[in-house]
């Protein structure tokens, strides 16, 4: 019988080993799989290639495992806000390295790692500071960039709810990263509210279907009586 | 080579479909190729949860519905009515084949013109034919982490394993194991090892029937296995 | 105020020219645009590339049109079945041109002509007839196909119920090729069995957004007791 | 080149607002930028459906909630809490994308630090910075149908309309709009031709906050436009 549930956020990431590479869903706070985070600064895993779209925009995302010297490498495209500090200064050091990518062609580069397409021509980018040194080339006239997918070890993602085999359905715009994330990882990793037993999600509304998500980890802050401020 | 009569040897394709559906883990996500090979889903033993894919567009599929209960709206790869188990759900054919090229499905379970000995597949065309009819094919064998061929050993024309396709091939070297009715066969770095005969079949029986090298395998209690 | 509903299938498809380019959704019957597909025929334009899964499981399919003398070039990857004797004659004669693609290929070609994406590389198809002249690179030790992305001028989709902006759901495996034929065309008309008021479906259900639905034909088939079997 | 004094002159932003909302053509699905931008979704006339995108995964926004009515859960792209109209859907940020890089957005209202005579937009990065902020910047300026800015007309360091950009580029080209607390700016084949002067507000006093050369439009009826 399929039982993805773990008893905890320290359990689900337990194995993890350093050296991972590791998608963080989440736009600023909404949709961010904080108690995974968290756990993972207690699990201590160094070396961590992290790819997520916001760092700095608030304390208990990726900013916190930057501040905790997890971190080898960044991928993202909106390194800036209030907990950026850490990284600017690991920056300047020379221990981190950062790199910029825009919003469409990160999400789509995530996208072709789920999907199987190894790389992709978009025109976002060609001309411009980000697009040097990549390979350009010519469609209908307009010059286009390659891109790469992007695979990872692990995501960390979260959602609404989950049945026990792991579909997912999310709050508003909690989807964001999330749902692309979940396909682009050997171990997707979903912090939900709540899960319920198979036939409880109607089959119309699932967005990340079962086949997506390895691990589940049950947080119900509704039910704890918390207001999720993430702001 | 000889080309198989017309008769009844070996498991049935029902038994055959038990075998393969034994052999797919707990938890597999698993999609089943048209015709021969949908029978497996009939199989499943009780208490395994299999998740069967459907490439136009769901996961989780159950059996055929009752007669009069068909909904045309809710149809397999091979356009058959069929239903949704709970924990299944639908999406649309680029999400469905997101899942394949991008290696999530566990196993393809396929029928095959030919399979050669290094695991050439070929399934979507016939030689010298106007049309093929590749559908999905090459997508679910570039794309699944295993490939298990489901299939008579032999066709009207003979042997269908074969050393080299002489077909349009589907995807080369993509086929793990083939089920017929005469053996289980791995396609492993060292050729074509049959893993298993079918019940009063010999190895030289379907070595015969087979128009490539065959090993026993090693392990193997001898060739009276199934007898 | 937006307004996309138009009185019939046969208006609908008015203005369609000779030579366009043309996406219709279904997988055999279903989801198959059916009433859209009927009204071109009746239309008569010519010349046309279409693009479409299946062309001949089912009469009231593309089958009608190639029949009828209407296609120049057909993309599809199933071109078989019980209603493909008049492709195979037009085939013979020279007057129409096939294109095989395999159908998650085909399906990405579409979803990348959606999303801005020129082209991509896919290792579906490498080493075989239907990747023979097209340009290959290796990815990770293996070899892939560039393919390009497909745009229409036109794409005919069927779905469940629309509301006034053009937001659609569907109805079980009636999706198949629809959502993503939806995005790939400068004018997307859609075939519903009901068109509501915005506001009337659940905003976390929608699966093809507003945006890309540009004309709405309201056809009842339930409201006027017809059962649908399109085997 | 005059800097700017700390002084009201011209439009205010809200008012600047309403000038871009009046040219958002009913039914278009626009994606208003991070920041002054977002005044033009309070500025949209009675009767006209704009339908506004938001890149983190949704169409349809609506007014800023009440005090206390926050949902975490339901922000804009610039995390800060918002509603959603009736006929608004959430998607994910890869089909947000898909919908910006597939020109499928009418028009993107967007800041900018600088933008050249050709339409080449700066709006990612300050030079000689560590950091840049890019966002989805550059997939809105390289997707969207139009690109129109919603800007102070000069910074502190002076004219933000040159005649070549100076900071890292955006998108080079991708400009079709400029509107500033002093004019309304097309840019053309021929270079930036001011559609409209704000009230109080001459062509010349523009052209000397300007650091690339201005043209009157022809049909304009002349330099008292707007005073």
């Amino acid at each position: 019988m399929i039982q993805k549930k773990f008893e905890s956020a320290a359990q689900a990431v337990a194995d993890m080993q350093d050296g991972a590479t590791l998608l963080v869903g989440g736009f600023g706070g909404s949709g961010l799989p904080s108690h995974l985070v968290a756990a993972l600064v207690e699990q201590g895993a160094k070396d961590l290639t992290i790819v997520s779209n916001n760092i700095g925009a608030v304390s208990d995302g990726v900013a916190a495992l930057i501040s905790n010297d997890q971190v080898r490498k960044i991928s993202c495209s909106f390194p800036v806000g209030p907990h950026a500090d850490d990284l600017i200064a690991r920056l300047e050091k020379g221990t981190i390295e950062l790199e910029i990518v825009p919003q469409g062609t990160l999400a789509e580069r995530i996208r072709a790692g789920g999907a199987g397409i190894a790389a992709f021509y978009t025109p976002t980018g060609a001309h411009t500071e980000l697009g040097e040194g990549k390979e350009e080339r010519e469609f209908n006239g307009r010059l286009h960039l390659m891109e790469h997918a992007i695979v990872a070890d692990y995501a960390f993602i979260k959602a609404h709810r989950a049945d026990r085999w792991g579909n997912l359905v999310y709050r508003k715009t909690q989807r964001n990263f999330n749902p692309v994330m979940a396909t682009a990882a050997r171990i997707t990793i979903a912090e939900v509210d709540e899960v319920v037993e198979v036939g409880e999600i109607d089959p119309e509304t699932v967005v990340t279907p079962s086949i997506y998500v390895h691990r589940l980890v049950e947080l119900s802050p509704q039910k704890e009586g918390k207001v999720l401020v993430n702001g | 080579m000889v080309k198989e009569p017309k008769e009844t040897i070996g498991w049935t394709m029902p038994e055959l479909a038990s075998k393969v559906a034994h052999d797919l883990e707990d938890g597999w996500f698993v999609n089943l190729g048209i015709g021969l090979p949908t029978l497996v889903a009939d199989s499943i033993p009780e208490g395994k949860e299999i998740i069967l894919h459907s490439e136009n567009g769901l996961l989780g599929l159950g059996p055929k519905p009752e007669p009069g209960e068909e909904d045309w709206d809710l149809v397999n790869a091979g356009k058959e009515p069929i239903t949704l188990l709970p924990g299944g759900v639908y999406f649309s054919q680029s999400e469905s084949f997101a899942m394949i090229r991008g290696g999530h499905i566990d196993a393809a379970v396929l029928g095959a013109f030919q399979v050669s000995q290094r695991g050439d597949l070929a399934s979507w065309k016939l030689p010298n034919t106007l049309l093929g009819r590749v559908g999905g094919a090459m997508d679910l064998t570039a794309g699944a982490k295993r490939v298990f061929l489901f299939m008579q050993h032999t066709s009207k024309q003979g042997p269908k394993i074969v050393e080299e396709c002489t077909y349009p091939l589907t995807t080369p070297g993509c086929v793990d194991r083939i089920y017929t009715n005469l053996a289980v066969i791995e396609v492993t770095d060292d050729g074509l090892v049959v893993r298993e005969l079918a019940p009063g079949v010999t190895f030289d029986y379907v070595q015969e029937r087979t128009a490539a090298p065959l090993t026993l395998q090693a392990d193997n209690p001898s060739e009276k296995v199934g007898v």
